[in-house]
């Protein structure tokens, strides 16, 4: 398969995904007994004590549909929900702060997440392969065994469980971090950076720990399989050192199939991510999710997923292009 | 000359030891190829191993000892417990998968580099490597590219030339052909044969094909469960084979041109779990007797430089009754 | 005298690649073979790997589908495009044996069930009859009912596993039993148990086997006839001793010549009486 | 396994009969430190969930049975809830809710993937080109935005089980792709062309040929699937989207939350189900883990 190929095919399935993600979007919720214009209408009723008109319901009703593109069959509503949101990026506006877009909320909050997920994606991508190739290469030591349990015990614990650990220990027993972190909004200053990134520490670790688990078992799975593999074997033959041995030849290798992985668990590391915003009250898009649950604003709710799948689909397939330059049996064919 | 005396190599598993090579000794004269052939598990791989000084676990080196007959760069002799800082050095290895004994993702010109050299400017030894590749016919692009851009032939001449480059005393060939089919088998048995020639070194090459020793080597080791059954020079041992199993073996496939019927070698050789008394070889042989279930043959020269371990070694083959096999 | 086996410009092109790039892969070019004879027959087809000569076996077998061309078996077309014999009367006209034994065999079943599954399904028979074909099948190629009866493939050696699986073939009493490398996974100096059982099931049971190998001793040995494979197309045919004592085609005596024999060497080697 | 030309560098190869195991009954080979470490814990809370309520004197969801925020005393072990529940026999009931959830999922998720999985392998083609898609997409997508807003709709007019099937509907998309990729290697395999030369079928050959290679797995992946199970739902319990007044590991959790356990001191609202989640997550990961390893070792692999 040349590079061509790869890449041609990688797009049609990203293409596909954003496609096919979209449409269950819009289509779930319309499948469920509920939709938001009755919800939102019966919180208004019991809000008004059943003293709304008939006729101040209908037009309520005409005005909310029209507001949440719930106007017209199930197939225009679809069409032109793919219409908005494919090529003008547009959600329509909050309910919960209306007038303000959509769009513009989700992207404000965007970065936050972006910054949250990558740096502590990236750093327990690299920490938990580097303790797993060495824990993979020497397994038969004792060493090994112990860095290979920290990855049994952390790998199946949820998301919300390193939360609240994370909390109970550093911010309750030994009180280094806030118990209930504030972030600054508005410009930004020294002290502002400051204070971010003291509040950021526990998310942060939160979601580097969930990680960590998970490259190390995983790598050291791979490593201990490739130091099997003929051309190690022939390595170690040829008197090349442990160090070339571990880095040239097992994690070159290993790391292909880790870095396959990364791109295919991105929506389980997104999902942490959110929950983790949520948890700490990280102003990223989890916590705009949460509070347009609970508000009932459904077109930012909307937003968001549409948001996410378009950001976790994206970066599996920058993930995917990367990934020619580091095997050499795609790139050169 | 490379002295083996009494080598036991074991294997130490939970069911207990087992000596996969069993009292080995042989001298290999220095500049010959010595050819090790026998069945699957009769321990030529691990007799292998031995030489090379790749003892791990659960394998060992049990019993006797192994002389390499030269001296590392300080002047002190090679031994069983130094050989391994010797390994692409003064010894080298061509593995039997040049398929999968190269690092996938790495270019074949810097896996010239990454084993400790006398010469530490990478520069100038890729310059000394691209050279050499050019002389044992590979082009010169062959170090930029990626293994599998390769073809099974070109990967294996790159094994010899990784395996010749330091000017090696001793080459370990581990079925080096096995993968490859017959016309780029010639071609690489050629190549190995005319740097064996230049270089003047030993060769161990061992093989399954007694057709491949006949072509290259000087001397041939035969071994059968674990021991040495037959050891001499291979015109000799081709011509007129000492032990039955020899030319049973010889003479276990057919021949273009030669219409005898074949049997192949009957039965298989004794498991190595169980105690084993007398000849291993009794159970197969057509010639065994009583003396040969009871009483383990001892090697004996029966011709300048050749042994076998069979007790009518020294009989003429007429008396042998030799048409029972050939 | 019946056709055994005849392949008219039989073709299989692979294609590699998408639409962007592709590339044409000739497996089988042009393959033409005719084999009458009114006694069963060995007939080999010797070549180097991406000789096409797996490619060959498997058309035969059906498991891969030809480009073009047909293929006709003891006067039965049996292959080409948009050709379907009955399933049940081609599996009982042509058989496999396979390479690896080890891998032919479902390491969670014991091998007799596939013996049985033959017998029943393939051949037709009840329970009863079924059994006694598999003990007798067994029977001709050494094997007891007994010793192999409720085993799993890794209870054999390589050599008995792959007799079991050429009773297996002989069950339905097939016309051509199809042989792709049966010996090589098997230990040099055994190779020839099963390269004779070949010859004596070939004047006993009166079989007809296509013989897939890249051995040509061992082709030579027991051919009737022999078909030499190079990049997809049949170079010479004819047998076994014409071809391989007077080949016609360059690449003939190429492989010929690159043999490893043990009767005359390629060079002289020097010996080691003078060291 | 080869026979021949291979190197021998185990002699074990060419040892006779002693090397021919005979298939026993036993499963004692499964055994290994950390499968009997898992079997162990787990054992103890299934055991402890689906027994000890039958000792429970009241409604552990009932509020107001006992007096508020207790502390741990004989009386009540774990001391009381803010909402005046015993905080022990609300755990009890919380583990065994959330495992009977994650049981049903676990079911019905390894049927689902098994089905889909095995019949895009073994059947390819385009079929099998737009199973993967869709199963590429439900990897894909981030399951977390989806079940938020499907919670927020329904929150309220739902059962627990309802939740349960929505974890279905969006996960049994990691097992059918493992489990076609099981299938797309085994399919190539040669026993599966000697079973179509025994007159097998395409159904006798996906139930006997390849099914016996995929079961191993499926245990394993049943065991994932209701770690996977548990935590979707204490997730969504967690931020209280699931049907909180039912008692799992993640509702207890919201009320501890909601009602600030850490600032009124009553810690062990809080750390008792993080405890009883982490050893019974390590518990089952442990089991999953090592049933592979076991599997691995007998079948030579690891």
């Amino acid at each position: 398969m040349g590079v061509v190929q790869y890449i041609g095919k990688r797009l049609a399935i990203y293409i596909a995904v954003l496609f096919l993600g979209l449409t269950i979007t819009f289509f779930l919720p319309r499948m469920l007994p509920t939709n938001p214009v009755d919800a939102y209408i019966g919180q208004i009723q019991s809000r008004a004590a059943g003293t709304l008109t008939p006729e101040a319901i209908t037009n309520l009703r005409a005005s909310l549909e029209q507001l949440y593109g719930l106007k017209g069959d199930l197939l225009s509503q679809y069409l032109g929900f793919l219409n908005r949101v494919v090529l003008h990026f547009d959600f329509g506006p909050s309910f919960a702060y209306y007038p303000q877009p959509v769009s513009q909320m989700i992207l404000s909050a965007l970065p936050w997440t972006l910054t949250l997920l990558l740096l502590s994606t990236f750093i327990a991508w690299v920490l938990g392969n580097a303790v797993g190739v060495v824990a993979g290469s020497f397994h038969t030591r004792r060493a090994a065994a112990v860095l290979e349990f920290v990855g049994i015990l952390l790998y199946p614990i949820p998301y919300y469980i390193l939360a609240l650990s994370v909390i109970l220990l550093l911010a309750y027993v030994i009180p280094i971090f806030p118990l209930s972190p504030t972030f600054p909004v508005g410009d930004f200053s020294l002290q502002k950076v400051g204070q971010i990134l003291y509040n950021s520490f526990l998310p942060a670790l939160t979601l580097v720990l969930a990680g960590f688990g998970w490259n190390i078992l995983s790598m050291k799975a791979l490593a201990v399989a490739t130091a099997e593999e003929p051309y190690v074997t022939f390595a170690r033959l040829k008197g090349a050192s442990h160090w070339t041995r571990m880095v040239r030849y097992v994690f070159r290798n290993a790391m292909l199939p880790q870095v396959t992985a990364l791109a295919l668990s991105l929506g389980t590391v997104f999902n942490g991510a959110l929950l983790t915003e949520i948890l700490f009250s990280f102003p990223g898009v989890g916590l705009v999710m949460r509070t347009a649950a609970s508000s009932g604003d459904y077109n930012v709710l909307y937003g968001s997923i549409a948001l996410s799948i378009i950001a976790v689909a994206t970066a599996g397939l920058v993930i995917d292009l990367i990934y020619p330059l580091l095997d050499p049996r795609i790139r050169h064919r | 000359m490379i002295r083996l005396k009494n080598v036991v190599g074991s294997y130490r598993t939970s069911r207990g030891s087992i000596n996969a090579v069993d009292d080995v000794t042989i001298d290999i004269p220095d500049g010959c190829i010595l050819g090790v052939a026998g069945e699957s598990g009769c321990g030529k791989s691990t007799l292998m191993k031995l030489i090379y000084g790749d003892i791990v676990p659960p394998m060992t080196l049990s019993g006797g000892s192994i002389e390499y007959g030269f001296t590392d760069e300080r002047g002190a002799p090679v031994t069983s417990a130094n050989i391994t800082r010797q390994w692409f050095n003064r010894i080298a290895y061509i593995p039997q998968s040049s398929m999968n004994s190269l690092n996938p993702v790495v270019r074949v010109g810097s896996q010239f580099l990454d084993f400790p050299g006398p010469d530490r400017d990478k520069r100038r030894v890729l310059e000394t490597v691209k050279a050499y590749i050019v002389k044992l016919g590979l082009p010169v692009e062959t170090l930029d590219a990626y293994p599998h851009q390769l073809s099974g032939g070109m990967r294996q001449r790159v094994m010899i030339a990784m395996a010749t480059f330091f000017q090696p005393q001793l080459i370990l060939a581990d079925e080096p052909t096995t993968a490859l089919d017959v016309v780029v088998q010639k071609d690489i048995l050629m190549l190995l044969m005319d740097v064996q020639e230049e270089m003047q070194n030993t060769i161990v090459l061992v093989s399954h094909d007694m057709g491949v020793h006949y072509q290259t080597t000087s001397r041939m080791l035969i071994m059968h469960a674990a021991k040495a059954v037959e050891y001499g020079d291979s015109e000799s041992v081709f011509a007129s084979p000492l032990h039955p199993y020899t030319g049973m073996l010889i003479n276990s496939l057919p021949t273009i041109g030669d219409d005898r019927a074949r049997e192949g070698i009957p039965g298989r050789p004794p498991s190595l779990w169980q105690s084993l008394e007398g000849c291993r070889f009794a159970d197969r042989c057509p010639l065994a007797t009583a003396r040969c279930r009871a009483e383990e043959p001892a090697q004996l020269d029966h011709r300048p430089g050749q042994f076998a371990a069979c007790h009518y070694a020294g009989e003429t083959p007429e008396k042998r009754g030799e048409t029972k096999w050939r | 005298m019946a056709v055994i086996l005849r392949t008219d410009h039989l073709n299989k092109v692979y294609r590699l690649g998408s639409l962007a790039r592709s590339r044409e892969v000739r497996a089988l070019n042009d393959v033409n073979l005719n084999i009458e004879s009114d006694h069963p027959v060995i007939v080999s087809v010797v070549g180097e790997s991406g000789s096409g000569k797996t490619t060959l076996a498997k058309t035969l077998l059906r498991l891969v589908e030809p480009t073009s061309g047909t293929a006709t078996i003891y006067d039965k077309t049996i292959a080409g495009k948009g050709i379907h014999p009955p399933k049940r009367e081609f599996l009982a006209s042509v058989q496999p044996i396979f390479q690896n034994p080890f891998e032919a065999f479902s390491r969670y079943r014991p091998v007799d069930a596939y013996l049985q599954e033959t017998a029943s399904r393939v051949a037709g028979l009840g329970r009863d009859a079924a059994t006694d074909a598999v003990i007798k099948a067994l029977a001709s190629v050494g094997l007891e009912y007994a010793d192999v009866r409720g085993k799993y493939s890794n209870q054999f050696s390589g050599g008995e596993l792959q007799r079991v699986s050429i009773a297996r073939a002989l069950i339905p009493n097939p016309s051509l039993i199809i042989a792709d490398e049966p010996v090589s996974m098997i230990d040099a100096s055994r190779r020839m148990i099963i390269i004779n059982l070949f010859r004596a099931l070939k004047e006993e049971a009166r079989r007809s086997f296509l013989y897939i190998t890249h051995d040509l001793a061992t082709a030579y040995y027991i051919s009737d006839f022999v078909a030499v494979m190079n990049r997809g197309a049949v170079v010479e045919f004819g047998t076994a001793r014409e071809v391989m004592s007077d080949p016609q085609h360059e690449y003939t005596k190429l492989l010929l010549n690159s043999i490893p024999t043990t009767r005359s060497r390629w060079r002289t080697r020097p010996t080691l009486a003078s060291a | 396994m080869s026979i021949d030309i291979q190197a021998d560098p185990q002699p074990v190869i060419n040892a006779g009969p002693e090397r021919r195991t005979t298939r026993g009954s036993s499963l004692m080979w499964l055994l290994n430190p950390r499968m009997t470490a898992g079997l162990i814990i787990i054992t103890i809370f299934v055991l402890g969930s689906y027994v000890l309520p039958f000792f429970c004197p009241v409604d552990p969801s009932q509020q107001a049975t006992y007096m508020k925020n207790l502390h741990v005393s004989g009386k009540h072990i774990l001391g009381t809830t803010a909402l005046g529940q015993d905080t022990f026999w609300y755990l009890v009931f919380s583990i065994r809710n959330s495992l009977t959830l994650g049981i049903l999922v676990g079911v019905g998720i390894t049927v689902i993937s098994t089905t889909i999985g095995l019949s895009a392998g073994y059947i390819g083609g385009n079929f099998e080109r737009l199973v993967m898609l869709v199963v590429d997409t439900f990897i894909t997508i981030p399951l977390l935005p989806i079940l938020i807003i499907l919670g927020a709709l329904i929150r309220g007019n739902t059962t627990f089980l309802s939740v349960g099937a929505i974890i279905v509907v969006f996960g049994w998309a990691w097992g059918a792709r493992t489990i076609r990729s099981m299938a797309l290697t085994l399919r190539e395999r040669e026993f599966i062309n000697m079973a179509r030369f025994s007159g097998a079928n395409t159904f006798h050959i996906l139930v006997r040929e390849i099914f016996p290679y995929v079961s191993a797995y499926m245990v394993v992946g049943f065991i994932n699937t209701i770690l996977f199970a548990i935590n979707t739902e204490a997730t969504l319990a967690v931020i209280g989207l699931s049907k909180v007044e039912v008692p799992t590991l993640g509702s207890i959790i919201f009320w501890a939350l909601n009602y600030n356990a850490l600032f009124t001191g009553n810690v062990v609202w809080l750390v008792a189900p993080i405890v009883a989640t982490v050893l019974l997550f390590l518990g089952l990961f442990l089991t999953s883990t090592g049933f592979n390893a076991a599997f691995a070792t007998r079948r030579g692999v690891a």
